[in-house]
């Protein structure tokens, strides 16, 4: 099947508007072009990270060059009080929810298993295992039903969860379980599906014949394909599933159609399973493109606020590099912190035995 | 004092632990109406409702795995997994998630959670209703691995497990859910010994027998027939399999010379080799014979018509004892 | 939703023949007689069973009555070179695919993991971990399409693989994998879901709110809801999937939708979940009766059938009663049989241990 | 003789064992066109099509799972892992169908299927990419578990296991993937060592050093380092550490008096506390010390800037033997 025959889209990769009877867009010009800034930096940001991994500095990363306008489109459709979990790649959600890029950088310097402070951007950190945090996200969609944080109307009290996962998650026992869960309890839980066409090496046939998108009837959830390229067509989808969600309606599975236009993360290599042609293809469905020529054919965005925005991207490199360079390695004797909650005798007395190696090495 | 078999330990201390904090929640399968399939839960749901007492899907992996994100939002889940043999489809919810959480976010995020099983053989069922799955979970960093062995016990270490910041894996006796025992429902919380102890059952001279869950009774069996022939056994009810309470089983070991290691688990991994290991790097010169092991065989759990050749019983440990004492 | 809006009958409660455009069935006088047989005949396996666990003589059962019809018809559709994987209720297939009933046994009463010869049979023995052996299926299903024993047109060359299980297993991981697997590499395997209203004391909407089969078109194949408590219909449908998935178009899914009209198990107290009002409607549905008014109104079973057959499960009783008492108990040496394919120090060390212990108990 | 580092001896040795047996198939994630993440199958689907070189969806569960059913019809599946760390979705498929297929039935069905999985950590990556996770199956009756150290074992190991009627569960040393060696390929596979048996690296008087996969280097490194101080190490790699080579190891403490176990896995619940206690069930009167253990810590794998610290180095292996020799 041509995964192009049928999904929402709202603006096409000639950058024209398209009107569609069921999806309107809320955004005025303002909103589009701190979205088209948003692309622009997380693009910097990606490419930033790739190039520090290049240069040693970063153990590995995995891009998201070409998701940027799913990753941007959906997170910008959250509201505060709303919560993420994502895998490894969603860069963009994380700036969305205020993360400082350098913070990103922890988990892939290792220095941190945990880049940022989950509590306070209500995001929890960059998940490795395929599907897991599916069930972490539909549970903490159960709290707020529990607590009463749903359907109360309320604005401001109502919430919603962001799952964030990829095409080749979908095969994984875990995700398919959170969407029993969701819909056993309805959960007010969002499942956003990257479909970039690639798991690693796999493409998504090998994953599914039919639409992802289908899986969402089987298990009782309405399901939205969108054009993951077209961040004003992300925006409106997600803004109508996390509106039901926080209502009390339930979860709602979204696919959204992109593609992977780098590598897997910075240790793989797509030539050995994929040729160009869809690499040219896809360059012509660039997210960041069709938002560039629709603004400027709308007067919105100038060569004036070009520059400006270039500058701004090239400080962000900037402060990359310099702050990766300046996290602070941990402390060795950190190895033994926050194993347990209280204090456990193995784990002091080995802590004991670091603390003499480490001092011997200072002696020598 | 109130008497109370195990498995109405086990719900009396629930029972207590969701009145004293109402972030306390129960899920699992079958444990509402039917009140889970051995009636540990039962009555809870009637009492709580069924947001606090919540039967799920037929999914572990799913249980635990929604669990972690209640327990981010702020609850306390304790999760019934049926049966031991039905815990591994969430082990890696278990191990690779609940177990690594507050480690992995350097304690800004930490998951209260009990999970709950009943354990161990000797009931006359079919396959996959007799394990000891306990290694698996005592040898993992950042899980509490407890066992109770009689209705005291299990009424206030589930609530200790519940109260508990870590994630704590709650073994409970299977075969000995219907030993009756005297509880003083009275005493506080705060002041019963912690989970993390070990009991001293029985005070001894020639030699330390080491049991947990099922196998402290069978201990304190071979302990009395042992005094019979004026044998002066030790008995130690290991009540926490991670973190072992060494102090207490190397005070004993340091008077005895001796311990046997008693448990239903295979020897070969089983945790009897990793409490012989420690106490050998901890009392070398006091031990007269090495640390001996009766547990089950290194095979599957055998068909319920030889479960009892498999489980260790007074007989074994005697001889163990007689070897031990032979060096 | 109620369960019964939609689903293939074929012979209506009544016992009345029902025209359907899309299923024909093949079954003549004769063979509906020897259907007639067959759930007579289990069900009296069963209570005999049940029976025998009341005594003592089982350390547990698992009753399979109400679904004969969703067993037998499927069962019976299958061909001697397929294959089948059922769970611990599935008497009447192992009936079908000629397992003594004493054999059936072995498991119950703890005298053997696995009760018969499965090479023989071609039958798995029973299951206990819910969905794990739908994998197991799949990946048998795989291993005749990898031997071109699939879509070659040759009779009794081509293969396909039943995979029975629950509702309640529909929400476990591992099936929802065999869907993804089965899908993926076109498996010649069926997978049959008797949905039989309760995974123990939990109704199927607590895994699912909308109907079962739906979940088939999500991962790509067809998927079929049948009255399970007719065994012409289940037949006819099951007959259909099976030769799709032999003659190489692969899997499908089959909701067969009964009702366990027993416990979940001998040590199961249903009153403790369940009113008495379900059991009454679905009395009126039994699988057995509206074939018995149907064959008699045909003239094809008579009295004189009748009593023959009342005898022939009067003698089945008699031998289950017998042979159950005589089933030997293992050796307790055969601990230690069949953990390795070779000799291991370990096992032989505590084979000699118990040897000993035997040894000496014989003394004293 | 032919120079390859591990990973290049894997891929040789499953070459050579699909061409020897058309039964045999691989399967895993990215094994195909990729040729893994590791290159481990690199060419092999060219060399032998889609139909013996699976990619599999991404559901370990799923992968084993399949595994079962293709072996059940009489296939022998060899199964990539991707990485340790990733193999736990397919616990119970592993320990509770795998392990048990032969003993359940009697002896009438058996699986000979092997798992291969890199494992062990010092790479430098993210977490769950260090992982040492061989206790699990190692302490799992019905299941083999061996780990190559060199590319000669590598090489041939893989074709054991592949050969093995019974499940085998093959570690391959992440970290020394790119160690270069000078393999044999023109032995006969019915003439190399049976992969169960340990093999004394080098001999040794004062103290054994047992190591296996990625610390049999350290070990050496570490006896290298000694002899200089004329302290002689006799090193052991274990190879197989289900069945556990006693005898081998028997032997050589009864000379030296001493052993230290040196693995990545955390201590407690470990292989080292298996071997230990064997080892003093075994020859009590012969050890002149405890056995000692050099492991990872009872953490969680930590970030990799300081994996460093958490790993077994020669330092930490040579205070060990001299704690050991100062009793
Ligand atoms: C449980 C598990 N299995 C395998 C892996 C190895 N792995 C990492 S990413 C990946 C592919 C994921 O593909 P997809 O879900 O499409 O996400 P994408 O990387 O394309 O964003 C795999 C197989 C893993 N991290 N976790
Ligand atoms: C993995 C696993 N979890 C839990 C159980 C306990 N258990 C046995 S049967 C059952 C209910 C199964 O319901 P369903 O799939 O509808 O099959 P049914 O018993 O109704 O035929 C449960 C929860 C199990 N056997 N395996
Ligand atoms: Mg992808
Ligand atoms: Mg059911």
């Amino acid at each position: 099947m041509d995964q192009f025959d049928s999904f929402v889209q709202l603006l096409d990769t000639n950058g024209s508007i398209i009107d569609n009877p069921r999806y309107q867009s809320t955004l005025d010009a303002a909103a589009l072009l701190a979205f088209y800034r948003d692309m622009v930096l997380v693009r910097q940001l990606d490419q930033q990270a790739t190039a520090l991994q290049r240069q040693g500095e970063l153990g590995l990363w995995a891009p998201l060059l070409g998701q940027e306008a799913a990753q941007i489109g959906s997170a910008r459709a959250m509201q505060s009080q709303d919560y993420a979990f994502t895998t490894y790649r969603e860069h963009g959600v994380a700036w969305c929810r205020g993360v400082d890029p350098v913070e990103m950088l922890r988990f892939w310097r290792g220095t941190m298993h945990q880049s940022w402070d989950a509590n306070l951007h209500r995001l929890y950190g960059y998940q490795v295992i395929i599907g897991a945090h599916a069930l972490h996200a539909t549970g903490y969609a159960m709290g707020a039903r529990y607590s009463k944080r749903v359907g109360t109307g309320e604005v401001g009290r109502d919430q919603a969860v962001m799952a964030y996962f990829g095409d080749g998650a979908m095969s994984e026992g875990d995700i398919n379980e959170a969407f029993v869960f969701a819909t056993a309890y309805q959960a007010p839980v969002v499942f956003f599906c990257q479909n970039n066409q690639w798991a690693i090496s796999e493409p998504t046939k090998r994953q599914s014949l039919v639409p992802l998108v289908q899986r969402a009837d089987g298990f009782g959830m309405p399901g939205v394909r969108v054009d993951g390229n077209d961040v004003i067509a992300v925006h409106a989808v997600t803004m109508e599933a996390l509106n039901r969600a926080r209502s009390g309606q339930g979860p709602t599975l979204i696919e959204a159609v992109t593609y992977r236009m780098g590598a897997h993360t910075t240790s793989d290599d797509p030539t050995k399973y994929r040729d160009g042609a869809d690499d040219e293809l896809w360059r012509g469905r660039d997210p960041i493109n069709r938002l560039r020529t629709y603004l400027r054919a709308e007067g919105v965005l100038n060569d004036d606020l070009e520059s400006e925005l270039s500058r701004e991207a090239e400080s962000l490199a900037e402060r990359m590099r310099q702050g990766c360079r300046e996290l602070p390695d941990p402390d060795p004797l950190s190895l033994f912190d926050h194993v347990y909650a209280g204090p456990d005798a193995r784990i002091d007395e080995q802590r004991r035995e670091v603390a003499a190696i480490l001092s011997q090495e200072r002696v020598n | 004092m109130t008497e109370l078999n195990i498995v109405q330990a086990v719900n009396q201390g629930l029972r207590r632990a969701m009145e004293s904090d109402s972030k306390v929640l129960l899920m699992g399968e079958d444990i509402g109406k039917l009140g889970g399939v051995f009636r540990a839960t039962e009555g809870l749901q009637k009492e709580f409702g069924e947001d606090r007492v919540i039967d799920s899907p037929l999914a572990e992996s799913g249980i635990v795995g929604t669990a972690i994100g209640l327990a981010l939002y702020g609850y306390r889940p304790v999760i019934e997994i049926q049966f031991d043999g039905f815990v591994y489809p969430a082990f890696d919810q278990i191990v690779v998630q609940v177990a690594r959480m507050r480690y992995r976010s350097a304690g800004a995020l930490y998951l209260p959670i009990t999970i709950r099983m009943p354990f161990g053989g000797g009931i006359g069922s079919v396959e996959h209703h007799g394990e000891s799955p306990e290694a698996y979970f005592a040898s993992t960093p950042g899980l509490r691995v407890v066992a109770c062995a009689d209705s005291t016990d299990a009424y206030w270490m589930i609530q200790q497990a519940v109260a508990s910041d870590d994630p704590v894996i709650f073994l409970e006796p299977k075969r000995r859910y219907y030993q009756k025992g005297e509880v003083d429902t009275c005493a506080d919380l705060s002041t019963v010994p912690p989970m993390y102890k070990a009991r001293v059952m029985v005070e001894g001279s020639d030699c330390t027998l080491i049991g947990y869950g099922p196998t402290v009774t069978t201990c304190l069996q071979a302990a009395r027939l042992a005094a019979e022939d004026g044998v002066k056994l030790e008995v130690i009810d290991l009540r926490s399999l991670s973190p072992l309470d060494m102090p207490t089983l190397i005070e004993s070991v340091k008077k005895t010379g001796r311990a046997v290691v008693v448990h239903e688990a295979s020897s070969s991994g089983g945790v009897g080799g990793e409490i012989g290991q420690s106490l050998m790097q901890s009392c070398f010169y006091n031990l007269k014979a090495p640390v001996l092991r009766v547990t089950g065989y290194d095979t599957p759990y055998p068909s319920s018509r030889i479960e009892d050749d498999y489980l260790p019983d007074a007989d074994r440990i005697l001889d163990a004892v007689e070897k031990s004492m032979s060096y």
